[in-house]
This record gives C-alpha cells, structure tokens and sequence, in this order.
C-alpha cells in the first residue's frame, strides 16, 4: 500500500491516513448537519424558534471525544516520527554541506561530490552542516526533512528503499536562490556505489594561499566562480586590474578594479553596484572578513589572472 | 465618592521596607562569594524573588489592592516561568 | 438584582482605569525584559563558566551602589505619594526631587561604567569584542543591551517624574486627585524592580 | 437651550459636530465609532495592496521558469506580502474596527476607557504601515526575508529589513496599546450592574484576544529589537557568526507568533457566534462553554510555538511535548464548531448575507483547523513542513476563517454603522463566488504541497505546474467576487436604502439604538439584562 521508497514512508503515511481520515469524517459529518438545518428550519418552513436549555452532558461529551481522538492523532504522528531520531550506529556517515545556493555531500576521507549517491537498503546518516544561513535538507519522496543550521550539529538519516533519481530539495528559505538549490540524490546497488566512491577524486584546493582560505571560509564561491562562469555575481576570473562599468546611485561609470575598489565592493557591495547585476544581493562582509586580511583576498585575485 | 479606598502607606513603613531590601542586597552579595556550586544562582534569585515581592507589595501597594489584580500579577510571573521552563525543555535535552 | 437602571452618561472612572492601564502596561513592560532573561538563561546555562569569567570584569561595587541608590529611589517615590495622600504638597515635592536625583546618580554611575568598558575597547561591534571567547561575547552583548536598555527606562522614568513634579507645583495633582503620581511613582517601580533582578544576574555570577 | 436639559436630540455620530470640521473631524476623532471606520479604511486599503503582491506572486507561479519577474522581486513580494497581511490587515483586523465599534456598545458604555490612547493607537499604526510599506520602495530594495524574519539570513541580507522590524514592532506598539485599551473597557466600563457573564460573546473574544495582544507582543517586540541592535551594531543575538544561536530566534518569534494566530481567530469567533444565533433566532448554545473556550484557547495557545519549529534541530522531548499541547489547544475550537452548530437546531433560519458567509466560514475553518491537526503531529509534519500544505493551511484558517469572518461582520454591521442596507441578493452572489475562487486557489496547494513543493520559491519543478495553474485561476475568480462585494457595500453604505434600528431582529443591545449610533450611544437609559440575548 505504502511506497518503499524510504523507511520512514510507511509511518508518516499512516499517520497522514488517519488524521486525514478523523478530519474528513468531521468535515463531512458537519457540513451535512449544518446543510440539513438550513433546510429543514428554514424561515419559511419553521418560522417559530425553539429554545433548547444548554446540557452539560452534552457538551462534555463532545469535549471528551475530540480530546480522546487528539490524543490518538498525536500517538499516531509521534510512533511514526520517532524512528526518524534513531540512527543505528553503523550507518554510512555522509556530510551534508549547505551554502547558498549549493549542497555538497562529502563521503569519509574527503571525497566531495554533488549528487548524493547512496547503496539501496542501507542506512545512511547525514551530518547536517551550513556554512552561511539556514537551509532545509528535504526529500520528499523519502519523507526526510531537517534543518541545516549554521553553527549547531543536526543530523537525520534514512534507508533508501528504491533505486533511482530522487529530488533534494532546499525547504528552508536561504535567499536569492532558494529555489534552485536542489541536487539529485542517486540510490544505486551496493557494488555499483563501492566503485563510485573509489573513483570520487579527493577534492583538491589551494589550500595554502591564505586569500582562497578567506574566500571559501565565507562562501564567496556560491555567488563567484573562477573558471570565468557567470553565477549570482561577476566571476573572480581576470578580474583583477580589468576595467568595468558601475553604476552609483543610479549614473553609470567605468572603474578600475584595484585593492581599493576590492575592499570597498566586500565592505560596502550596494555602493558600486557592477552593471548588469541588482544591488541588495551581496551582502556586506562589514565584521566578517577584518580590514587587515582583505588585502590577502586582493592578492589571491591577483593569482587569478591570465598569464 | 472616590473609589479608590486607597491605603495609605506609613513613612516609617516605607523606611522599614527599605533596611529589609538592603539587608536583602548584602545578603545576596555576600551569599554568592562563597561557592555554593549550582546553587548560588537559585539562591541569588531566591532573594531578588523576596526582594521582588516586598517592592511589588509594599511600594507599589499591591497588597491593597483588590485580589483579581494581585491574582494577576501573579499570573503573568507564572507565564513567563512557564514560558522559560517550555523553552529548556528544547536546550537541555539536546 | 440585575434591573438597576442605566442613566446617561456615567462618571468617569478615571483613577481606577488609569491605574489598572499602568499595571497593564507594567505587565508588557515586565515580559519585554522577559524576553531577555530567557536569552540571559539560555545562553549562561550553555556557557556558565564563560560567564563566570566575564562577569568578573564588572565592578561589584558599582553595582551594589546602584542597586542601592535605586532601592532608595523607589523608596522616596513611595513616601512622595504618602505625602501627597497626606496633603502635604512640599514634602511630596521634595521628595520627588530627591529621587530624580537618584535617577541622575544611577546614570552617571552608569556613565562611567561603560565609560570604563569602552575605553578597553569593549564595546559592540568593536574589534576586541569579535576576539572573545563565544560565551564571554553573548555575555557582553546581554550586558550592554540589557543594562542599555534598563537605562533607557531609566530616563524614561525620569521624563514622567519631572512631568509629575511640574503638575504637582502648579496644582493638577492635589490630595484627591493623584493618580498620575501614583502611575509615575509604579513606573520608578518598574524599574526598580528590574534592577533588582538585573543586578545579581550580570554581577555576581559564579 | 435651557429647556432642553432632559431631552437630547438624537444626532447621528456620523454627523455629529465636534470641535473639528471635514476630515480633521475624522483623524482627530476619539470617539470609538469614528475610529473604528478609520481604522476600517486604512486596513482596507493595506488589504487591497497586500493582495494585490499576492495576486502577482499567483501570475508568476503560473508556469515555472521566470514568468513576469525575477527572483530577488518574488522575494520581495511575499515577505511585504506577509507583514502587510499578518501585522497590519489580520492582526488590527476585526479587533480594531469591529472590536472598536461594537465591543462599548455591547457592554453598555459610551466609550472606550482612554479614548485619547485609541486615537493614539491609531496613529501609530499608520505611521507604522507607512513604513512597511515603504520599505518596499528603498533603494536597497524590498526586505526579503520572509515575513518570519529568520536569523541569521535576516541579520546578513543587504535589503532594508531594519526598516521592515521597525514597522512591526511600531505596529506592535499600536496593538499593545489597543488591548490595553479593550482590558481596561472591559474591566471598568460596564454597565453598572453587568457582570462578566452578562456580556454577549463577542466582548468575550475581544477580551481574550486583549490578553494575547497584551501579554505576548512585548516578546516578539523586544526580539525585533535584538535582531535590529545585531544588524546596527553588531550585538551577537542570533547569528553565528557573532555568538548568537539562530534556533533561540524561532523560539522568540513564535512565542509571539503562534499566540498572535490566535490574535486573529478569537475576534472572528466572536463574530460568527454574535450572527449565528441573530439568523437562527435562537439564544447561543452553549454561553458558558463557548466564552471559556475562548480564554483555554488563549491561554494554552501561549505554551505551543514549537510546533513550528519541528525541523529546527529541537530536541525530542519538546517536539513530543510541543506536538501534544497544540493537538489539546484544538478542542476548545472544535467545542465552539459543535456549539455553533447547535444553535441552528430548530432555529427559524434566514438565510441573509452575513449568515451565508458565517456558513462559509465554518466549513473553510474546519478545513483549516483540521489541516492545522496534520500539521500539529510531528511525523505528518516532517512531510509537510515549509512546503505549500502551509501556506494553503494559513490561508484557508487565516483568509478563509478570520477573512470571511470580517466580511461576515462588514455584511451585519454595515446597517448599524452606516444606518444603510445594501443588497442582499448581489451579496449573496458575491460570497457563493468568494467561496468557489477561494476553493479553487488553495485546495492545489494542499495536493502539491503534500507532494513535496517547497514555499517560497520563486520556480518550481514541472510536475507541480497543474497545481500552481488552477490555483492562479481560483486567485482571479476571488477578485471578481471580492470586487463585487466591495462595490455592493460602497453602493448600500452610501446610497442604500436606510436601516432600522434593528433590521435582523437581533437580540443584543446594540439593535436597541438607533442607527447609525448618536455620539454617546446611548441617549435613553436602559435596563441590563441577565442574559445578554435577551434585549428585543
Ligand atoms: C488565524 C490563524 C491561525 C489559526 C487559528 C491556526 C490554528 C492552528 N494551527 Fe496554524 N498556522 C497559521 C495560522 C493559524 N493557525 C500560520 C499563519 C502558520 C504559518 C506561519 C509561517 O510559517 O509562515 C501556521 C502554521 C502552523 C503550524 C506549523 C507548520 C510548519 O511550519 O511546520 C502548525 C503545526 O502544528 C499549525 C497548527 C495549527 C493548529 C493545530 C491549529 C488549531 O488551533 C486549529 C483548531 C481547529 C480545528 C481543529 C477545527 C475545528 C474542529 C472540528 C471541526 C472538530 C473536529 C476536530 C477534532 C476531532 C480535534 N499551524
Ligand atoms: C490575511 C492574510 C493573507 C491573505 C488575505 C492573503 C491573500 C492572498 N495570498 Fe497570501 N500569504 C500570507 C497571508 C495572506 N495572504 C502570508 C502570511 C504569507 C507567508 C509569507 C511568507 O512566506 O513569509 C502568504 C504567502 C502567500 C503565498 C506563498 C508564497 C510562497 O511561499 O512562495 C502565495 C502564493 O500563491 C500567496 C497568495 C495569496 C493570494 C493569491 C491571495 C489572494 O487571496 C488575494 C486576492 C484578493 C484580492 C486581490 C482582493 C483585492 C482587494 C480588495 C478588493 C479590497 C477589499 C477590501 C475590503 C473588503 C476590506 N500568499
Ligand atoms: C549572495 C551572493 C554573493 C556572495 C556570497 C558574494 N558576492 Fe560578491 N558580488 C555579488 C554580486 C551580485 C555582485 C555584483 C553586484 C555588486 O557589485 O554589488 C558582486 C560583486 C563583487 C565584487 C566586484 C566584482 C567585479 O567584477 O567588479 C567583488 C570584488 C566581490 N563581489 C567579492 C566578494 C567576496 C570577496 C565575497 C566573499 C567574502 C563575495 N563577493 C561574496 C554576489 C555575491
Ligand atoms: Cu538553501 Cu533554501
Ligand atoms: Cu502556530
């Protein structure tokens, strides 16, 4: 009857059967009493009232049968949820990075991919961590949200059930590009996965230029690439030195993009707003990145330029 | 004709109360340099608590006043306990 | 029973509306600091001996003279609406005076509190403050909000003191009608009554 | 002039000559009729833009993709959407035009206890939704949060949200005010003679929801503060960055919010068990139950915020403890269904606008109210928390009950008030078209949200597009039906047919006096009654 498509399906659909059914029960049984009274005393047909004296009996009855029925609804909604905070101990540990707009998924020994690959039919349990604001880790289909916050553990986990392409959604509102800040979670056999993973390349960064660590550690490169692509903001790739149009308070000018216009476009971004993209999207680094290590970022853009 | 049967409140009552809160004042301050481990905080509140009270009752007359007042003044100490309880559940359990 | 006939236009209430509408608003008052105690208690049940450290940057003294001058204020204020009950419109005067300038000591003790914390670079937003320690920051950060905006009722308090002591003079509160003295002298209270919890929770931690 | 001392001449408040002419007589009013239109004016006006930022979000969910603007606009609009509809259209709502108008009358006083703070109140909040609606139109561009406010998203975007906490916690201010006002009336201002219990309902509702507005404003007031001291200066709160623990947020904003829903219910409550018995003419079913349900309902409903939080990382213990109190909170509810309903049994029905809508009401309330019980269990919950199943849950419980609550009460006060009837037939029509529209514009966002469809995106995945389509139909079907009820009402309040003093046969006091009211209501004495329906 319920779909396999995670372990938690069978549970939550139970639950949304029942209190699906006790409401429309109600909702039926009402609206039938309220229509059959409209008719039947109708003005014209029962044109004289008929006061009834208000009976205790009756309204602790239809206190005491709600209040019995809730009490059944939350013991449905809360065996079908309880397993959802039991992760067995030996369940494949996936760390789940969310950033605006992007989820990254790193398997043990700093493997990154992606797409959430996983083997059918084992459990999975997903370190749930954020490296800017609030995002939500939802898969519909396998009946798993939880929330992603930045600067507190959360955790979920699951037993995919099915093989194929599911959707990952972002449910937490995060911004500009809540919307499409979605991966594919990929349920494959166990042997399949195996190989994937031996084959997932360690994720290799400059990890010594001490303006790349700046960068990533503030997630610049959700909005900037530097392979020249064109994300949320202009790409990192020869910035440094070209010259471009601003606009300022609305008149448009060419700049020099120097140190001086670096830290300013990180301090104050909604000032000299780059043509072509809205103000009020990048925010400002004012307390985040301290005055003294911006010229580290300046430097690291440097390196980013063509020979 | 007017009516508010209002009490009125002895100077030297006034003064009275006065020597308690202080007495209360070097109470807490000295109570809460020994170390008294988890419980200095229970006893530090303890005494704003009795402090509370004889302010509340004494220099803003509650204790004339009539009961559903006091009832309520009552009430809104007991929200908000029940309101920071509620909220613990959630951080000690995590 | 119930057949009493309503003529037109009944008398106002006045005084006994006025003063239930104070305590109403005392009650808004009272959980608006509540607010904060609960972030207070959040925040020192996770970090307690970040706290503890903190705390001990705050001069107890200071404090506890606070506390005093306060509790002394709230004690004037109180007398003020005895003497006024009393008829006694000077004494009710100068006693209102003498806790003005309570409220005046209390903030220039205040004053140089934070003069003290800001001449070490403590201060929100400063440089020295992103150094902290987590729990000594969110310390800080409470402090200076709670104690600021303690300090904003105070001067609002003091606004209505003065507006009662000028109606006091010039007759509009007499013997029989006092009720805005007695709202103002609940709003000292108030206030009072805060400090009273303020004081223990940021300066005597351990 | 001296031989009148005895006999006053009924002058009507709406022609009444005060110390002021033309529109100074109105926005320097304190009389309590005058600002109930006032405030009745500004909110419709606030309703009429906030629904028209809902109708846009509707044209751009027609089909996925970028359809007529982009995403940082999308955003824009539904948190200026949200605030406008929750802080300045339902919270003030019904509480402050109709609680205003009728809440002294029903008790037999002439007036609010401080009518100088009404008019105060009123002000505030105008100078608040001016600013809301401003910040709509800065130059660093719409706040976009989400009109939760969410730390630390809304501690670190660069659009005006300072702006936007202002405007709420001012409009907060305006609200506290008011329910201060109402308490003190209720407290002082009877009638000598009449006690609690000889109130009608509707004064009941209002003073519940006074104590709501009272008591858990001041929360989310000082939280907006906060949030405003981290984005101004830097004061860790909330964002991790600073200290802060953005989870402690939520706490703080749905301890406000969550009793602020109930803020918004009780008043239409109320209503609906004022028309209810008229249309019957019965006496309510149930007095006592139905007023003390209203205050369970306000008192538990302070102990549930964290049914909005399930997700948020809380630990078990408060999800199973937060999931019981709200499935207890929604008895109260249900015993006001059942009374109600009780009430028409062997009544002598009649079925005038008001009733129609107050039947309307009913059956979207239980819809909402019971798809509020999905949302309450915690395993249904995971499923559909954040997606739109919530936004359809609020907008039938909030649009379709305290909504067609407020035009249940427009439909059986606009008499009194204006001392003008409208039409009946065409407001009729108008409800049965509200209604379908209505229908049609939410019942897909429960199937699509059940399905996995996130709230608050701007684009969307294919499958769902069917759901976002018939949904957009149902939002232009509403807008004619809304329109032709407001054009029905203009037309009756100002060219109408005049009213008599008691055109429903009603039995509470306030069909006692002429319509519309002279200034101090009540030029005749009258003689309180034990039961409150009892005055014919
Ligand atoms: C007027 C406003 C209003 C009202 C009255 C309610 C009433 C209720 N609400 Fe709703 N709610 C909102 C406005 C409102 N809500 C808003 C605005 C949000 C979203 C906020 C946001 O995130 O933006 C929300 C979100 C919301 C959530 C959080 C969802 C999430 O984000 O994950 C939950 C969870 O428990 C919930 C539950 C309930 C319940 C149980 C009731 C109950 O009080 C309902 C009681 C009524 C009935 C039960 C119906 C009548 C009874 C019967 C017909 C008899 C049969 C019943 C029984 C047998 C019990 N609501
Ligand atoms: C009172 C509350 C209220 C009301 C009435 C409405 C009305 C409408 N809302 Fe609502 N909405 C909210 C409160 C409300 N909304 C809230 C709180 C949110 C959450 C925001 C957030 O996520 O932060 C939300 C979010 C929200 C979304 C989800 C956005 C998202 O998550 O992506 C959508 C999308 O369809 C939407 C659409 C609509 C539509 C089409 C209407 C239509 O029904 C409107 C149609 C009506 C008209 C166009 C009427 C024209 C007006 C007049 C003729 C004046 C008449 C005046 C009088 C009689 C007084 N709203
Ligand atoms: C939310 C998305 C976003 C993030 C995160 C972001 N930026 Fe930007 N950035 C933009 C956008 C959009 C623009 C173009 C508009 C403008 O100038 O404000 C921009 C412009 C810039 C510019 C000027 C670019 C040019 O071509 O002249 C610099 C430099 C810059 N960002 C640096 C940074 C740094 C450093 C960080 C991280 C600390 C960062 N940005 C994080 C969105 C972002
Ligand atoms: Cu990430 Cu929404
Ligand atoms: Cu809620």
């Amino acid at each position: 009857m319920f779909s396999n498509a995670s372990n938690f399906v069978h549970g939550v659909d139970k639950a949304f059967l029942i209190i699906f059914g006790i409401s429309l029960f109600f909702l039926i049984l009402l609206t039938t009493i309220m229509i059959v009274f409209v008719v039947k005393y109708n003005k014209k047909r029962h044109p004289k009232a008929v006061q009834i004296k208000d009976s205790s009996l009756l309204e602790f009855t239809w206190t005491a049968i709600p209040m019995i029925l809730v009490l059944f609804m939350f013991y449905v909604g809360w065996e079908g949820f309880l397993p959802m905070r039991q992760a067995p101990a030996d369940a494949l540990n996936v760390k789940v990075i969310g950033r605006m707009w992007k989820w990254t998924f790193e398997y043990p020994g700093k493997k990154q991919s992606d797409t959430l690959v996983l083997p059918i039919n084992k459990a999975a349990r997903m370190e749930l961590f954020s490296k800017d604001v609030i995002h939500g880790f939802f898969i519909p289909t396998f009946r798993v949200k939880e929330d992603v916050v930045p600067g507190k553990k959360n955790y979920t986990w699951f037993i995919p059930g099915e093989l194929g392409d599911f959707d990952l959604l972002c449910s937490a509102y995060c911004g500009l590009s809540h919307s499409y800040m979605s991966a594919v979670v990929r349920i494959v056999p166990e042997d399949v996965f195996t190989k994937w993973l031996a084959k997932l390349p360690v994720s290799k960064v400059d990890e010594n230029n001490e303006g790349y660590k700046l960068v990533e550690k503030n997630g610049c490169f959700s909005c900037h690439s530097i392979d020249g692509a064109k994300l949320v903001g202009p790409t990192f790739k020869d910035m440094y030195g070209s010259s471009i149009d601003v606009m300022t308070n609305g008149t448009r000018h060419k700049i020099t993009v120097d140190d001086e216009y670096i830290k300013n476009s990180i301090l104050d971004p909604n000032k000299d707003v780059v043509d072509g993209y809205a103000p009020g999207i990048m925010k400002s680094y004012t307390g985040l990145i301290k005055d003294k290590d911006i010229p580290k970022i300046s430097e690291y853009f440097k390196t980013l330029k063509a020979k | 004709m007017s009516n508010n049967s209002s009490h009125i409140t002895e100077y030297k009552v006034l003064g009275r109360i006065l020597l308690i809160l202080m007495f209360f004042t070097f109470a807490t301050i000295s109570v809460t340099s020994f170390n008294l481990a988890s419980f200095t905080v229970t006893v530090a509140l303890l005494i704003a608590g009795i402090k509370g009270y004889f302010v509340l009752s004494y220099f803003m007359h509650l204790k004339y006043e009539n009961l559903l007042l006091r009832i309520l003044v009552g009430m809104i100490f007991v929200l908000f306990a029940l309101i920071v309880l509620i909220t613990f559940i959630d951080y000690s359990y995590r | 029973m119930m057949s009493e006939k309503v003529t037109h236009i009944e008398e106002h209430r006045d005084d006994a509306a006025s003063k239930l509408g104070m305590w109403l608003f005392i009650f808004t008052e009272l959980l608006l600091f509540g607010g904060l105690f609960l972030v207070y208690s959040i925040y020192r049940a996770q970090y307690p001996a970040n706290f503890h450290e903190a705390s001990l940057e705050l001069s107890v003294t200071i404090g506890a003279v606070n506390t005093i001058v306060l509790l002394f204020s709230s004690m004037t204020i109180a007398m003020a609406l005895t003497a006024m009950q009393k008829n006694n419109k000077k004494l009710a005067l100068r006693l209102i005076l003498v806790t003005l300038l309570m409220a005046l000591v209390f903030l220039v003790n205040k004053y140089f509190e934070w003069g003290a914390k800001f001449h070490h670079g403590l201060y929100p937003g400063s440089d020295l403050m992103a150094l902290l320690e987590r729990g000594h920051l969110l310390y800080f950060s409470l402090y200076f909000f709670m104690t600021g905006l303690h300090a904003f009722h105070i001067i609002v308090g003091m606004i209505l003191l003065i507006v009662v002591y000028f109606k006091v003079k010039n007759g509009s509160i007499h013997f029989e009608k006092y009720f805005l003295l007695e709202n103002g002298a609940l709003y000292w209270h108030l206030v009072d009554l805060i400090w009273i919890f303020l004081f223990p929770l940021m300066y005597l931690i351990t | 002039m001296s031989n009148e001392v005895n006999k006053i001449e009924y002058v009507s408040y709406l022609e009444h000559q005060g110390r002021f002419k033309g529109l100074k007589s109105w926005i320097f009013a304190t009389d309590h009729k005058r600002i109930a239109l006032l405030y009745m004016y500004a909110i419709a006006a606030f309703f009429f833009i906030g629904a028209l930022l809902g109708l846009l979000m509707r044209f751009e969910l027609i089909a996925p993709g970028e359809t007529i603007m982009k995403a940082q606009t999308y955003n824009g609009l539904f948190t200026v959407h949200g605030v406008i509809m929750i802080f300045m259209v339902v919270i003030p709502g019904l509480s402050a035009v109709f609680g205003n108008f009728f809440l002294p009358i029903l008790i037999g006083a002439k007036d609010v206890a401080f009518p100088r703070l009404n008019l105060f109140s009123w002000w505030i909040f105008v100078f608040g939704s001016v600013l809301a609606v401003a910040s709509q139109f800065l130059k660093s561009g719409p706040p976009d949060t989400g009109w939760t406010f969410y730390a630390p998203y809304s501690t670190t975007t660069g659009t005006s949200v300072i702006i936007a906490t202002t405007a709420a916690f001012i409009l907060g201010f305006s609200s506290i005010l008011t329910g201060l006002n109402f308490l003190v009336t209720v407290h002082q201002m009877r009638a000598p003679g009449m006690k609690f219990f000889n109130m009608p309902l509707f004064p009941w509702a209002i003073y519940a929801t006074a104590w709501i507005q009272l008591l858990a404003t001041p929360i989310v007031g000082i939280t907006l503060l906060m949030l405003i001291a981290e984005r101004l200066f830097g004061i860790g709160f909330f964002d991790p960055n600073l200290g802060g623990d953005p989870v402690l947020f939520q706490h703080l904003f749905w301890i406000y919010s969550h009793p602020a829903v109930y803020i918004m219910i009780l008043p239409a409550m109320g209503v609906i068990t004022e028309i209810v018995p008229t249309f019957c003419q019965r006496k309510v079913y149930g007095y006592k139950a139905i007023a003390l349900s209203s205050l369970a309902i306000a008192g538990v409903g302070f102990l549930v915020w964290g049914h909005h939080m399930y997700t948020s990382g809380m630990s078990e213990n408060a999800r199973w403890f937060f999931s019981l109190l709200t499935f207890i909170v929604a008895v109260p509810s249900a015993i006001k269904v059942f009374n109600w309903i009780s009430t028409m049994y062997k009544g002598s029905i009649d079925l005038k606008p008001p009733f129609l809508f107050a039947l309307a009401f009913i059956f979207l309330f239980i819809i909402g109210g019971t798809t509020g019980l999905i949302l309450g269990s915690v395993a249904t919950n995971i499923q559909v928390h954040d997606t739109s199943f919530i936004v359809a849950h609020f907008h039938y419980i909030i649009f379709g009950g305290m909504g067609f609550a407020f035009f249940a009460a427009i439909h059986y006060w606009l008499p009194k008030m204006y001392g003008r009837l409208y039409n009946f037939r065409r407001a009729n029509i108008a409800c049965i078209i509200m209604f379908i529209g209505f229908n049609t514009l939410y019942f897909p966002q429960f199937v699509i949200g059940i399905q996995g469809m996130p709230r608050r995106y701007f684009d969307y995945l294919p499958q769902f597009q069917t759901g976002h389509m018939i949904s957009t139909i149902g939002g232009v079907i509403l807008i004619f039906g809304l329109f032709y009820m407001l054009i029905n009402l203009i037309k009756g309040a100002r060219k109408g047919p005049k009213a008599p003093a008691n055109p429903w046969n009603g039995s509470t006091l306030e069909w006692q006096i002429p319509s519309p009211p002279s200034l101090e209501n009540f030029d005749e004495p009258f003689e309180v009654k034990a039961n409150p329906y009892d005055y014919k």
